[in-house]
């Protein structure tokens, strides 16, 4: 395929959710309206995700892997020539990856909510909120301009503060105001330091100001960047989200439906990690360089908090959410993310946008299975769903007990499913960090999060033992028949499980697209 | 040495006239009406007809007793005559009698300072009625400044009409340039100047300010002896400088057959007219309410007088 | 007026096409004056309806316009100071100002049954009549008789609600501050035309580095002093304290004419003082302004952020401390002209263009909230989304644009405009407060916003029915705010050139 | 110098007819009896005891035609300045006409304060 | 004349002015004393335009021109006074509370409430 093509399917995937999201406002054509018009929203809904997800993958079909490193399917139209700002699009083996995924799940979201609305308020507008936060998402990844990248960062947090606060369970709206306050807050610190970057720089376009800085940093000072970065970081990080800065995501989590913990976990935390590799890394070498080892820190300092939590909350008799159990754990998951950024080597950034990538996939098949066990149970307290003994999942409704055994067992990391490759290119990055960063530290953070992960593994088995083990009937306490997995969660969770396994057998496939464009990006060392 | 001299010549010279003229005027009324209305008038103070009658006035007023309420603003009820009075003073000084600098003080805005300075004396009139703590003086006194806003107007509208066709604000500059048939075409500018000096001076018909049957006495009901006289003063003063401008304006001030030297003969004799007017129209005209005053005022002198200087101003062009 | 001022024998002839706007605008009042005297009450809505008309035909009347520098009024003796300019700068207030006259129209049309109609129409035109001339003015004394023109009428229309107690408090409280004000702004003209011995900008600008040494102090005395009338109706602070209360007193349409064309008067008025006329002592208001822009800011987003959504009258009073928030903005770039070669009041007209279309919107949706709710507190705000939904969601769009976060586009990159010229004048430090007082700002624009959206508590009142007006002015303020935010650069380019 | 030289006869004017009235007031200080008993010092009121404060408050009806004059009056200040020099030469018809079109203001504003009813007193 | 003169006297009278907005508490009187301020700014333009011996005579224009604005400035004011007293019955700038924020307790919350009914009310 021609890059004309490219470059109008990438225009396309952005918009297409946009005017769907219009779309679904409006009332359904005479032929389409269903059995009702909740039905006909719905099909709405997965028709467009779906059309955007096949665009996606013709996307990536078409898309050059021969030359992963290069920008392509680039669209540049001038939009304010008064600040400078242009409407630029483009694509390259950092971010088609994440495009996939993010089209991938929110169209399994669609799929899984047409069967399974979630409770609240008309479906019309869920759809419409639904469609914006992909357009958005999608948006984050595509565009290549500074300002760009900030309104599309900032779009996704209306749909998602909606989704919370109107479809979510008990305590969303103080959940939703927090998440929104916590995020904006991030944002406009790290608009300000983009706003540092493009008035310094004098241009906005990222690609410019990669190739710009890389030829010696020939327009930002070093104090420049040093507070640019910290800006942005600091917007990032609380996106990422990096221990301390984490503390709104359990809320978010525990308190949005299942759709909406699977985008939050699945893309939306990506999108801070995104903003590290493709802004901080490139555009502000120098400071990234300063800063990378208080950012491994924080990294296994949430590694180990996240397990700790964990472990806690799956402890018996601490009334652990599984919902809020599965938030934490994606703190500790993103420390690994963030210390393969920070080893600022070409093999620890792949780790950590192979981990980003695995997390979405994982994390949303175990969000979307702990959604389904709460349909069922009425309650995703693990206390309450365990009882005395456990859950006895195996025995009730094995399929969906294996299914989320496996699900831990790939979140914590087992070789061979995918898991595994990022969590360990990123200790290996760690483990031998760019030149000039201390050594010894980075050893110590290796080592804590080598820790890190016997304690992933501690409290998913314990998690696995209490839900699916235990006496199918006790005398006492007559359990409810359970359904097992049903056709239409079939149809939602496969492609998830297909491409765990396919990522923790093929890692090549991934790293391919993606090493080239880390390469570059890291200016070629 | 000279200028000296001459200055304070003039100065006394207007102080004369200022204390002479208002008294012939008093005099006059008072025959003029006596006999309009079949019968005699002062016949005895002086011997001759009466004539010593407004000094006897005088003297009576300056032994009578001088009462300030109990509840009235002392100080400004005791300056209040003082400034009725002053301002006529004043602009006497700038009344061009007869050609060539026969004038107490030319002043190159000598409308606009006669105007500013007339607009004072209402004031001794507001000051008495407030600071008399009486209701009646204060309803006059009210009167006094509704009718001076209401008549203030057209009159100076009427007066730019004459600067408009004069072209210049110097009171000598006007009649210097004053022809015969100015007259006819200013008629209407005469009349609402006139009309409205009338009712500022609060004349019959336009004396609802102090009219005794509905407030005794207005802003003066409060007023005895020498205080009570320089209200009457500025009164009589007020005909004479209301009769002389309105001579200077629409007369033609000191033109007139034969020479320039007996100008200001003719200046004289046209106020003294106009002053006979003055007391003709007390003794002719019932007194009109209060808000036929105002509605006279404000919808036939104003139009009538924007209709003047629209005239004015077009024949002035259209002359050129 | 010069016309009087000019010793030349010849009589001038006047560029009629150039002072159109201000003067359409004024005859039109005078049409409407008398109108109202000869037609019937039941009639009286045709007042409303033809000074919308007068509005639009004063609003097309600047297209001709729009090729270049006019001039009129100029000196016989030197054709280089006029006092009537008709360039790019005048013509964007002035479309600002017919603007937002036609905005507070079409708000207005609905109160008519309470306010008397045909004052109330005289009285607006001749506000905007003298808006629409400020800009264009380019002598002091036309200036100042431009702001008298500007302001004085608006001190009957806050307070033409006439039994009621607030409007005629809030009158007062405006008239009184804002007659002192002029005072000294007029006490810094004489002093100013006492040193350069003239009242045209341009030569003022001229003659001031050449002052007399003893008269410099007289001088820079003046230059201050006659900043503050303008700083006044801009609303900066400390000349801000009749804010809150003004708006509150006032009917909501004038408060929503005072937020957006008032300020425009003032910035207007004060960036023709400061760049124009007084462009050789910028080292002295330059640093002024820039106290002034932080000060401002400071105080109207920190009040903003204290008001207590259960206190009467919340949502006004809000908004109005939040309008001296965004003047502080307004006030950045020209602090900025100072301090660079080029000057950067494209920056503040860009934002102001963009803070007129989306606070009178907000004002908008505050009026047809205070139909169902006299007393217009943030908490009856409540779930605004459930009864009135097109509404609620406006007014979200207008608090975003306002607080300069997507999908509020233009709002965001008006921001960033101000902020870069900020940066490019090197006023970092101005820079970084203004980025934390759009922090503060966001809180309070937020937690409004999300208020909406929460679901009522209880029976909410039943939605009566929107008054045609009213739904065209918030149709139209969204419309523009949609379509800035889409294409930004319909008014961001003028922040990239002079206007001058 | 012609100028301040005719203002300040002016004021030797004002300073005399000041004197003039001081004398007189003191002469009359002299002449006059001063025997004042309560009964005259009291408030006339056509004989009878006055009733309540002096300073009534009265209708505010003049308030309304102060207002039209200082309006007027202030705007015809404008007219003085005009009518001395509207008919040198280079002016003529044009500027007589902005003179009407200004008197035109003056009735409009008149024309509004009769149709108003400010002029009726029922 | 020395321009002395004069311009000690506008400034005495601006700042008697001045004083008088600041500490006078009834509102006329405030409106007497900007009156003052704006006849001293008069003072000076007249007082600087001869000095100047300006051609144009901008100062004396100007003058007509703040004439006028005064003129209306007061008209529109004394306007507004009447309309307070009549609603309220004192013409006392500081006794003008009612829209003043209220920080207080619950108590003053009442009377906040009671004020804003009686306002609808008399609207």
């Amino acid at each position: 395929m021609n890059d004309t093509v490219l470059q109008y399917l990438l225009v396309a995937v952005v918009l297409l959710p946009l005017l769907g999201a219009g779309g679904a406002l409006l009332p359904a054509p005479p032929g389409l309206k269903g059995k009702n018009p909740d039905q006909a929203v719905l099909r709405h809904g997965v028709t467009i995700t779906g059309a955007v997800l096949a665009l996606t993958i013709a996307l990536a079909a078409g898309f050059d892997h021969g030359h992963p490193a290069k920008m392509q399917a680039s669209t540049d139209i001038s939009w304010i020539p008064a600040l400078g700002i242009r409407i630029h699009l483009g694509i390259d083996g950092i971010s088609l990856p994440l495009l996939v995924l993010t089209a991938l799940l929110t169209f399994l979201c669609a799929l899984y909510s047409y069967f399974k609305m979630p409770e609240g308020p008309s479906p019309k507008a869920f759809v419409a909120l639904l469609l914006l936060l992909e357009s958005g998402t999608l948006a984050t990844f595509a565009v290549l301009d500074l300002m760009l990248f900030f309104l599309a960062f900032e779009m996704v947090l209306i749909p998602m503060y909606f989704l919370i606060a109107r479809w979510g369970g008990a305590g969303r709206e103080r959940s939703a105001l927090r998440f929104i306050l916590y995020t904006l807050l991030g944002s406009v610190i790290m608009l300000l330091g983009l706003l540092l970057i493009g008035l310094k720089a004098g241009t906005f376009d990222m690609v410019a100001l990669a190739t710009d800085s890389s030829h010696a940093g020939r327009h930002l000072s070093h104090t420049t960047q040093l507070i640019a970065a910290l800006a942005i970081g600091l917007g990032l990080a609380i996106k990422a989200p990096m221990w301390p800065l984490h503390s709104w995501l359990p809320d978010a989590h525990t308190s949005a439906p299942t759709v909406g913990s699977v985008l939050l976990a699945g893309v939306l935390l990506k999108m801070g990690t995104y903003g590290f590799v493709r802004i901080v890394l490139p555009i502000t070498p120098g400071a990234a360089h300063t800063y990378a080892p208080y950012l491994a820190a924080f990294a296994v300092i949430g590694i180990i908090y996240g397990s700790l939590a964990c472990l806690a909350l799956a402890r018996g008799g601490s009334g652990g959410d599984l919902k809020r159990l599965i938030a934490y754990s994606s703190v500790g998951h993103m420390g690994f993310v963030l210390l393969g950024i920070a080893s600022l080597t070409p093999t620890g950034v792949n780790g950590a946008l192979f981990a980003n990538i695995a997390h979405g996939l994982i994390t949303g098949l175990l969000f979307f299975l702990v959604g389904a066990l709460k349909d069922r149970y009425g309650t995703s307290d693990l206390d309450t769903l365990a009882g005395h003994t456990g859950a006895a999942l195996y025995g009730k409704a094995p399929r969906l007990g294996g299914l989320l055994a496996f699900a831990a067992v790939a979140s914590l990391g087992l070789p061979g499913l995918a898991g595994f490759w990022g969590e360990m290119l990123a200790m290996f990055g760690a483990f031998k960090p760019a030149a000039g960063l201390h050594r010894g530290a980075y050893l110590t953070f290796t080592a804590i999060a080598a820790f890190g992960t016997l304690l992933t593994a501690a409290y998913l088995l314990v998690v696995v033992r209490r839900v699916n083990m235990g006496e199918r009937e006790t005398a006492d306490a007559p359990q409810p028949v359970l359904a097992d997995i049903q056709t239409y969660e079939f149809a939602a969770w496969t492609p998830l499980v297909a491409l765990t396994v396919l990522a923790g057998l093929w890692p090549a496939v991934l790293l391919g697209l993606t090493d080239p464009a880390v390469r570059t990006l890291l200016g070629g060392n | 040495m000279n200028d000296v001299l001459d200055v304070i010549l003039r100065l006394l010279a207007v102080l004369v006239a200022f204390l002479v003229l208002p008294l012939a005027v008093g005099q006059t009324e008072h025959k003029v009406m006596a006999h309009m209305q079949g019968r005699l008038g002062p016949m005895y103070a002086g011997g001759f007809h009466g004539w010593a009658q407004l000094v006897a006035d005088g003297v009576k007023f300056a032994q009578k007793e001088d009462i300030v309420p109990a509840d009235a603003d002392r100080k400004v009820f005791q300056i209040a005559p003082a400034v009725a009075l002053l301002p006529y003073l004043l602009v006497l000084i700038v009344i061009p009698v007869g050609p060539h600098g026969f004038v107490g003080q030319a002043i190159d805005a000598g409308l606009f300072f006669v105007l500013a300075v007339l607009g004072v004396g209402v004031l001794g009139s507001l000051m008495a009625g407030w600071a008399s703590a009486n209701k009646y003086s204060l309803l006059g006194g009210l009167r006094t400044g509704a009718q001076l806003m209401a008549y203030e107007l057209p009159m100076v509208l009427a007066a730019a009409s004459v600067a408009m066709a004069a072209g210049t604000l110097s009171l000598p500059g006007i009649v210097q340039a004053y022809q015969w048939w100015w007259t006819p075409w200013q008629i209407v500018g005469a009349f609402i100047f006139f009309t409205a000096g009338l009712a500022e001076l609060q004349r019959p018909p336009f004396d609802m300010p102090v009219a005794d049957s509905e407030i005794i006495f207005g802003a003066y009901t409060e007023y005895t002896g020498l205080r009570f006289a320089f209200f009457l003063l500025a009164e009589y003063a007020g005909i004479v400088v209301l009769c002389a401008l309105t001579t200077v304006l629409f007369l033609g001030g000191w033109h007139g057959p034969w020479s320039d030297s007996i100008g200001w003969l003719w200046t004289l004799l046209k106020t003294a007219v106009l002053a006979f007017v003055v007391i003709w129209l007390r003794v002719t005209y019932p007194r009109l309410r209060e808000d036929q005053l105002q509605k006279f005022a404000w919808t036939v002198l104003i139009p009538l007088s924007l209709l003047q200087i629209a005239l004015t101003g077009v024949v002035k062009v259209v002359i050129q | 007026m010069s016309t009087l001022a000019a010793s030349g024998s010849v009589i001038q002839s006047v560029d009629w096409i150039a002072i159109a706007p201000p003067t359409i605008t004024a005859v039109v009042a005078l049409v409407v004056l008398v109108a109202d005297l000869f037609l019937s009450d039941r009639r009286k809505p045709l007042l409303g309806r033809l000074t919308i008309g007068g509005l639009l035909l004063a609003g097309l009347s600047l297209l001709p316009l729009t090729d270049g520098d006019h001039t009129t009024f100029c000196l016989t003796t030197s054709p280089r100071d006029c006092s009537y300019v008709a360039d790019h700068f005048t013509l964007v207030i002035q479309l600002l100002v017919i603007g937002g006259a036609l905005l507070t129209a079409l708000l207005s049309m609905h109160t008519m049954d309470e306010l008397p109609a045909g004052e109330y129409w005289f009285l607006l035109l001749s506000a905007v009549a003298g808006a629409a001339l400020l800009p264009a003015s380019r002598d002091l004394a036309t200036l100042v008789v431009a702001l008298e023109v500007a302001t004085l009428p608006t001190f009957a229309l806050v307070g033409i609600r006439r039994g009621d107690r607030l409007s005629s408090e809030a009158a007062l409280k405006f008239f009184l501050s804002s007659v002192a004000a002029t005072a000294v702004t007029l006490l810094g003209v004489s002093f100013v035309y006492a040193a350069t011995g003239t009242l045209h900008l341009t030569a003022i600008a001229h003659a001031l580095p050449g002052v007399d040494p003893q008269l410099t102090t007289l001088a820079k005395a003046g230059a201050a002093l006659t900043l503050v009338g303008f700083a006044f109706k801009l609303a900066a602070a400390p000349f801000h304290f009749w804010v809150p209360d003004t708006y509150v007193g006032a009917p909501l349409p004038i408060a929503a004419y005072l937020s957006v064309v008032g300020k425009a008067v003032g910035f207007s008025g004060l960036i023709l003082v400061t760049v124009v006329a007084f462009k050789p002592y910028d080292a002295i208001w330059g640093p002024a302004a820039a106290a002034l822009a932080a000060l401002t800011m400071t105080v109207g987003n920190v009040a903003a952020l204290r008001e207590r959504p259960d206190a009467p009258h919340s949502a006004v009073r809000l908004l109005a401390w939040s309008s001296i928030g965004q003047a502080g903005y307004l006030l950045v770039p020209i602090a900025a002209s100072a301090y660079s070669t080029t000057d950067h009041i494209g920056t503040t007209v860009a934002y102001a263009l963009m803070y007129a279309a989306v606070n009178l919107g907000a004002f908008a949706v505050a009026a047809l909230v205070s139909r169902t709710y006299k007393a217009n507190r943030l908490t009856d705000y409540r779930g605004l989304y459930t009864t009135r939904p097109l509404a609620a969601l406006s007014l979200a769009f207008f608090l975003l644009c306002l607080a300069g976060l997507p999908p509020g586009i233009i709002g965001l990159f008006a921001k960033v405009a101000v902020f870069s010229s900020a940066v490019d004048a090197g006023l970092g430090w101005l820079a970084v407060l203004m980025a934390v007082n759009v922090v503060i700002a966001l809180v309070y624009y937020l937690r409004w916003t999300a208020l909406l959206f929460v679901r009522p508590e209880g029976e909410s009142a039943p939605a009566t029915r929107t008054p045609a007006p009213l739904t065209a002015a918030i149709a139209v303020a969204a419309a523009l705010a949609v379509a800035l935010s889409g294409a930004p650069q319909l008014v961001l380019r003028f922040a990239a050139a002079s206007l001058l | 110098m012609d100028y301040f030289h005719g203002y300040s006869v002016v004021g030797l004017v004002a300073v005399v007819g000041v004197l003039f009235v001081a004398v007189a007031f003191g002469a009359g200080r002299l002449l006059r009896p001063v025997v004042p008993t309560p009964e005259k010092l009291l408030t006339y009121e056509c004989g009878v005891d006055p009733v309540g404060e002096g300073w009534a408050h009265t209708q505010i009806r003049y308030y309304v035609y102060s207002f039209l004059y200082v309006v007027f009056a202030v705007d015809s200040i404008f007219l003085f300045p005009w009518a001395t020099v509207f008919a040198a030469k280079g002016y003529g018809g044009a500027t007589l006409v902005e003179m009407f079109v200004f008197l035109g203001f003056l009735a409009v504003g008149l024309l509004y304060a009769w149709k108003k009813g400010v002029l009726e007193w029922t | 004349m020395h321009l002395a003169y004069p311009a000690v006297l506008a400034a005495l009278l601006f700042s008697i002015g001045l004083y008088g907005v600041l500490a006078r508490r009834n509102a006329i009187l405030v409106l007497m004393s900007v009156e003052l301020m704006l006849n001293a700014v008069n003072l000076n333009l007249v007082a600087f335009d001869v000095w100047l011996r300006d051609k144009l005579h901008s100062g004396q224009a100007l003058t007509l021109f703040v004439i006028v604005i005064a003129a209306a400035e007061i008209g529109i004011g004394l306007a507004i006074v009447l309309l307070v007293y009549r609603n309220r019955g004192t013409a006392d700038v500081d006794k003008l509370t009612d829209l003043a924020e209220r920080t207080g307790g619950p108590g003053r919350e009442d009377q906040a409430e009671e004020a804003e009914k009686k306002a609808e009310a008399a609207a």
